[in-house]
């Protein structure tokens, strides 16, 4: 068996007394797709976090395509080679772009950091990824302002493949996103992962949209992981009480809400 | 149809603003203030050149005399020329400003965007030694500079810098934090992208129409403070023109009922000031809209 | 389910017609919206950003900004909403509550728990501020908040943003209401947690007898818990439906597109039907075409020349002019 | 908070000493030929021969003490100079942070609660007066008040309760105008922006009278922002007093300092200086304070961003 693209074992990140995530151990294997979910404060961001280096795990390791990445880069030849790796689209498509540069320019600066090219080969590069994704020349050449959320979403997809990663992590990517978007951008998800073979890991509290874009799942509470497998049998069979609690809170067709006891799992207390 | 562009989303030609249209949507009284401080920088720059007689001499004579024909504005206390003097006043009325606004404004930025940057305990350390030093008032410290490296404008320019600076970094240290936890921010650190790179290209021209804005603000306080301090004998030094000095000299002229001496220098301040105001506030209006 | 006679009707808007000033310039933000509820009924008003959903509620309770225009007609109970003004009209907000989106805005910070709960209480109605408090305290019960005297002590910093939300939707029940403008109640909190509050929101709602108008953009919730549920697009409602027969039997193509594009969780989609294009707010769409006819795949020529009027069709409302001919053929299944 | 800031600047006023150029003697002497035993005296006063730090505790000692050291120019303990110079200073610095608070809040509020004729010249006049300095304020007021009407004197400070209030009222307003009309501005904005909040808005849809609308949720909340503006501006007078007092001829601390300043009498210029930043600080402890009663978000110490 080859190695697996993406490999977390016994991660853990504290913040002062708060454990934010405890013993989380993920594979992904070159070309898969895991879906990492939970509710806000189950840790899924703070992972995500953990492997693309915004945040230095408290303990455990991390490995992608085949180096090690548990400590933070010392050169900027390691920083930058460990972008060539993994990339990250965020949620927010309205701060994900420098309000003052146009997607022109943005990906010209990625293309610049990873690739020793000249202005001619960048500028045609730029076009094919703008293709890539669906933004014509026109729209290329537009400042963020000018787009759309989900033109926006586009863009800083394109940005994150101009780097070529072989892992691209989706921190809710689709989210903000109105449905009819929504549709839109996880169709382009499937299409690019068919073209470039790249891997995903999917951070969402949306179960539909874990479901369509995902083979693997990891299911995420307090910090720990309380369930994982196929995403189908994940979905359909839920086996820990979490995961059958957050099956349940999803509405669809003949959906009765019912009220829980109500300090029981999951629920939030505060002081 | 896999990935292509949705036929309907159309992108409207929205261009990066420029200065010019900035200025523009500063409306009326911020356009009419810029040019009142275009007017000034012109004059201090060669006000000397403009001037009809010399800013130095006179003849106790004409001491308080007014407008006649060849003198506009007639004479000061000391029987020179009171246009020529003006002329003569605005360099050092608005290069020590300008000198305070020029360091303070580096200083400050530097400080937030390092502070922001880094967050943490260098955060914390840095706050509170600006909160410490924000128990100096800028004309206190002055005053406090005057009398350890003597009177003079260096001095009181340097000190009223010192004093802003803190007020300066915790405005713009909001703004740095601000734009520190923007998601491209994140997309660039994950890329590779160094930290100092980050900061110069993206964080800081985009905290600049606030930084701008501040140092307009700004302005207008330190030429206060500054022509304050000079008014207090421990700015300019006479004989040399500077409007604070002016009002000084000429103060007795109010009392012995010959005002316009004192109130031409202070009048020329007011309106300085006003512009420096008026532009800074409308300037900051437009960098608030503009985070929305 | 069928659309009683207008007596009937605790709310009606009809032909309402909003403009608001932008930069100097008037803006339509809603196009002849009419809709009605029953008393006890509830109604969902679905629709993406920029349809107008929350600027109806917003012009049913009088909340829109200075300078806008009103045209159409809003009546509750049978008395002209727009023509109140004073007590009149300070009354009618008594009997019409609202739920936001974001409590944490929409409570004032400085202010202690119990203060903001009984404040109506106590200055419309003179209720004594010892009974005020008493009565808070059942509703943080009967909303799940198990302390009420201590969360009435509390700042609102000191709550999470779920459970200020239960703060906030016991607060609106305290002055007995017959109508709730519930505006995208869960859409910042986690999905357990919207479970939980469309429990409480759907059981008081029965024990109150209270009609609510429920704002999201989610059409399966909506579906879910309302009675019936209108669709908005581009400022105009296209589609009034009983919930039952939304999701199989829709009688306008944008929501049938709108079912079809959600991913489904008990199933993967191999592609999702996506509807091209971007939601277009009203003063972007066409005003004598349907408004949805440039994302629409069953458009013709003579939906690009008319608008098509709010029509009756099995029930229902709907504004597309093929509707009859359409029906059973848009659906997801067909998509 | 309040005893590392005074530590600090005590310090850096103490230190100023050797910032100097020259020796410690020449600067506390300010230049002046001092015969064998005054310098001796001087050592001894400041424990020269002592290491550095050494020499900062005996001071700050002494300065607890109410021992300031004594004026090379007057030959007078600074402590006594000070104490029969405070008072006049101490009653312009509250006479015109009350012009301030009440002329300047005052309006603010109508500015910000109405609309139309009274708001706009409220905001056009207050640009204006926002860039008038003290001591440009100073010899319009001597002009119109003094010279061309002569209701109030020009100089001098004024015996009594009624001739102080007298004698200080010009440069009071002097001090108070640029200060009053930011003060004016920032309360106007302020509660225009909290008649904005989502909350203002949550209180309208319950049906909650205007006047208590504007009672409870849009002044109790914009006091907050007031409470900060007036703290900043308040305090920045204890400094500016010294431009007014020198404009109007008032025997006060700030007039002194800059004598002091100019004659290099050195031991004034740090035993003032100490005075003027504690009162400085001491002003925005309290106006913390104030800030952490008025909102429940901020807890003592805190400061507000």
């Amino acid at each position: 068996m080859t190695e697996p693209i993406l490999q977390v074992d016994g991660l853990r990140k504290e913040f002062g007394e708060l454990i934010a995530v405890d013993d989380v151990t993920v594979r992904v294997r070159e070309g898969g797709s895991l879906a990492i979910v939970g509710e806000s404060g189950s840790g899924k961001t703070t992972v995500a976090k953990m492997i693309v280096g915004l945040e230095v795990p408290t303990a455990g390791s991390i490995r992608a395509c085949g180096s090690d990445r548990s400590t933070p880069a010392r050169s900027t030849a390691e920083r930058r080679r460990r972008g060539r790796e993994v990339q990250i689209v965020f949620q927010d498509p309205y701060t994900s772009l420098d309000p003052r540069q146009t997607v022109e320019r943005a990906l010209d600066e990625v293309l610049r950091l990873h690739q020793g090219w000249d202005a001619p080969r960048r500028r045609s590069r730029v076009l094919e990824l703008g293709e890539l994704v669906g933004l014509d020349a026109r729209q290329i050449r537009a400042l963020p302002r000018a787009l759309s959320g989900g033109q926006r979403q586009r863009v800083a997809i394109a940005r994150a493949l101009a780097a070529e990663p072989r892992v691209l992590i989706l921190d809710e990517s689709v989210a903000a996103l109105d449905v009819s978007i929504q549709a839109q951008v996880l169709n382009l998800l499937a299409d690019i992962r068919d073209e470039t073979g790249i891997s995903y890991v999917l951070i969402s509290h949306d179960l539909a949209v874990v479901r369509q874009l995902t083979e693997e799942t990891i299911v995420m509470w307090r910090g720990r992981v309380v369930e994982r497998g196929p995403t189908a049998q994940v979905l359909d069979d839920p086996q820990d009480d979490y995961t059958k609690r957050l099956r349940a809170s999803v509405p669809r067709p003949g959906w009765k809400p019912t009220r829980r006891a109500l300090a029981g799992v999951g629920e939030e207390m505060d002081p | 149809m896999s990935t292509a562009a949705p036929p309907v989303e159309a992108v409207a030609a929205v261009e990066r603003r420029s200065w010019l249209a900035l200025l523009r949507a500063t409306g009326a009284a911020g356009v009419a203030s810029a040019v009142a401080i275009a007017i000034a920088a012109f004059v201090a720059a060669f006000g000397p050149l403009l001037a009809p007689d010399s800013p130095y001499l006179g003849q106790l004579s004409s001491s308080y005399v007014g407008p006649t024909g060849g003198h506009l504005l007639g004479f000061d206390g000391q029987g020179r020329d009171l246009l020529s003097r003006l002329l003569g006043g605005a360099r050092t009325s608005l290069v020590g400003p300008l000198t305070v606004v020029v360091i303070c404004i580096l200083a400050g930025t530097v400080l937030a965007v390092s502070a922001a940057w880094k967050r943490g305990t260098y955060d914390a350390f840095v706050s509170s030694g600006l909160d410490v030093l924000f128990a100096f008032p800028g004309i206190l410290l002055a005053i406090l500079a005057a009398a350890v490296f003597g009177a003079g404008l260096v001095a009181a320019s340097l000190a009223l810098a010192v004093a802003y600076t803190p007020y300066v970094a915790r405005v713009l240290r909001g703004a740095a934090l601000r734009e520190r936890s923007q998601q491209y921010v994140a997309a660039l650190e994950v890329q590779g992208a160094s930290a100092f790179s980050i900061c110069l290209r993206h964080l800081i021209p985009n905290m600049l129409p606030l930084i701008v804005a501040q140092a307009t603000i700004l302005f207008g306080y330190a030429m206060v403070d500054l022509a304050a301090i000079s008014f207090l004998g421990l700015g300019v030094q006479p004989p040399n023109p500077d409007w604070g000095v002016m009002i000084a000299e000429n103060q007795s002229g109010v009392v012995q009922g010959y005002p316009l001496a004192a109130l031409a220098a202070g009048i020329c301040i007011v309106i300085v000031v006003v512009a420096f105001n008026i532009l800074g506030e409308r300037l900051y209006d437009q960098a608030q809209a503009e985070r929305r | 389910m069928s659309e009683g006679p207008a007596s009937a009707a605790l709310l009606e808007v009809e032909d309402l017609v909003v403009d608001l000033p932008v930069e100097g310039e008037m803006r339509r933000v809603l196009h002849e919206v009419s809709l009605s509820i029953r008393a006890g009924e509830a109604v969902g008003l679905v629709g993406e950003s920029g349809s107008g959903k929350s600027m109806t509620a917003r012009a049913i309770d009088r909340l829109l900004p200075p300078g806008a225009a009103v045209g159409g007609a809003i009546r509750f109970d049978g008395g002209n909403v727009t023509a109140l003004s004073g007590a009149q009209l300070r009354r009618f907000r008594g009997e019409v509550a609202m739920i936001f989106q974001d409590p944490r805005a929409h409570i004032n910070p400085v202010r202690r728990i119990g203060d903001y709960m009984t404040e109506a209480l106590r200055t419309n109605r003179d209720v004594p501020n010892a009974e005020a408090e008493d009565r808070a305290v059942d509703l943080l019960e009967s909303v799940g908040i198990e302390d009420g005297g201590r969360r009435l002590r509390q700042y609102p910093h000191e709550l999470s943003g779920g459970l200020l939300q239960r703060v906030m939707i016991a607060t609106a029940l305290l002055t007995q209401p017959r109508l709730l403008l519930a505006d995208e109640p869960t859409t910042a909190v986690d999905v357990t947690t919207q479970a939980e509050v469309m429990a409480i929101l759907d059981d008081l709602r029965r024990e109150f007898r209270l009609a609510m108008l429920f704002i999201t953009h989610n059409l399966e919730l909506a579906a879910a818990v309302c009675d019936r549920t209108a669709v908005m697009y581009a400022g105009q409602v296209v589609e009034v439906r009983a919930s039952s027969l939304l999701h199989d039997d829709p009688l306008h193509p944008y929501t049938a597109a709108l079912a079809a594009a959600r991913p489904d969780i008990s199933a993967t989609k191999d592609r999702l039907a996506s509807i091209p294009g971007r939601p277009l707010s009203a003063f972007e769409a066409p005003s004598d075409a349907c408004a949805f006819a440039p994302r629409c795949t069953h458009v013709r020529d003579a939906c690009r020349q008319q608008r098509p009027p709010l029509i009756e069709l099995d029930r229902g409302l709907t504004r597309c002019l093929r509707a009859d001919e359409l029906r059973g053929h848009m659906g997801p299944e067909t998509a | 908070m309040l005893v590392a800031t005074l530590v600090v600047s005590s310090f850096v006023i103490f230190s100023a000493l050797y910032l100097a150029p020259g020796n410690p003697i020449a600067v506390l002497s300010g230049g002046r030929t001092l015969p064998a035993e005054s310098i001796k005296v001087l050592e001894a006063r400041y424990h020269l021969n002592d290491p550095f730090i050494t020499q900062y505790w005996l001071w700050l000692k002494g300065v607890a003490h109410g021992d300031f050291g004594i004026s090379i120019a007057l030959r007078e303990n600074v402590s006594t100079l000070i104490a029969s110079r405070i008072g006049t200073t101490a009653a312009l610095v509250l006479y015109a942070s009350l012009l301030i608070l009440v002329i300047g809040i005052g309006l603010g509020l109508a500015a910000g609660l109405r609309r139309g004729f009274l708001d706009t010249s409220v905001l056009a006049v207050t640009a204006v007066s926002a860039a008038i300095p003290s001591f440009v304020a100073a010899i319009v007021l001597i002009l119109l008040f003094s010279v061309k009407l002569t209701l109030f004197p020009s100089l001098g400070d004024g015996q009594g309760l009624f001739g102080t209030i007298y004698h200080l009222t010009l440069p009071a307003v002097a001090l108070a105008i640029s200060s009053l009309a930011i003060v004016a501005r920032v309360t106007r904005a302020s509660v225009r922006e909290e008649f904005g909040r989502e909350h203002v808005q949550t209180a309208v849809s319950r049906g909650i009278p205007y006047r208590q609308l504007v009672r409870r949720h849009v002044l109790r909340n914009a006091a907050i922002p007031i409470t900060t503006i007036s703290g900043i501006t308040v305090a920045s007078l204890i400094a500016i007093a010294a431009v007014v007092e020198r404009a109007f001829g008032l025997n006060g601390l700030g007039a002194y300092l800059v004598s002091a300043a100019n004659s290099k009498d050195f031991a004034v210029v740090q035993g003032i200086s100490l005075v003027l930043v504690t009162a400085f600080v001491v002003v925005n402890v309290l106006v913390d304070v104030l800030y952490a009663i008025l909102d429940p978000r901020v807890s003592l110490g805190s400061r507000a961003q």
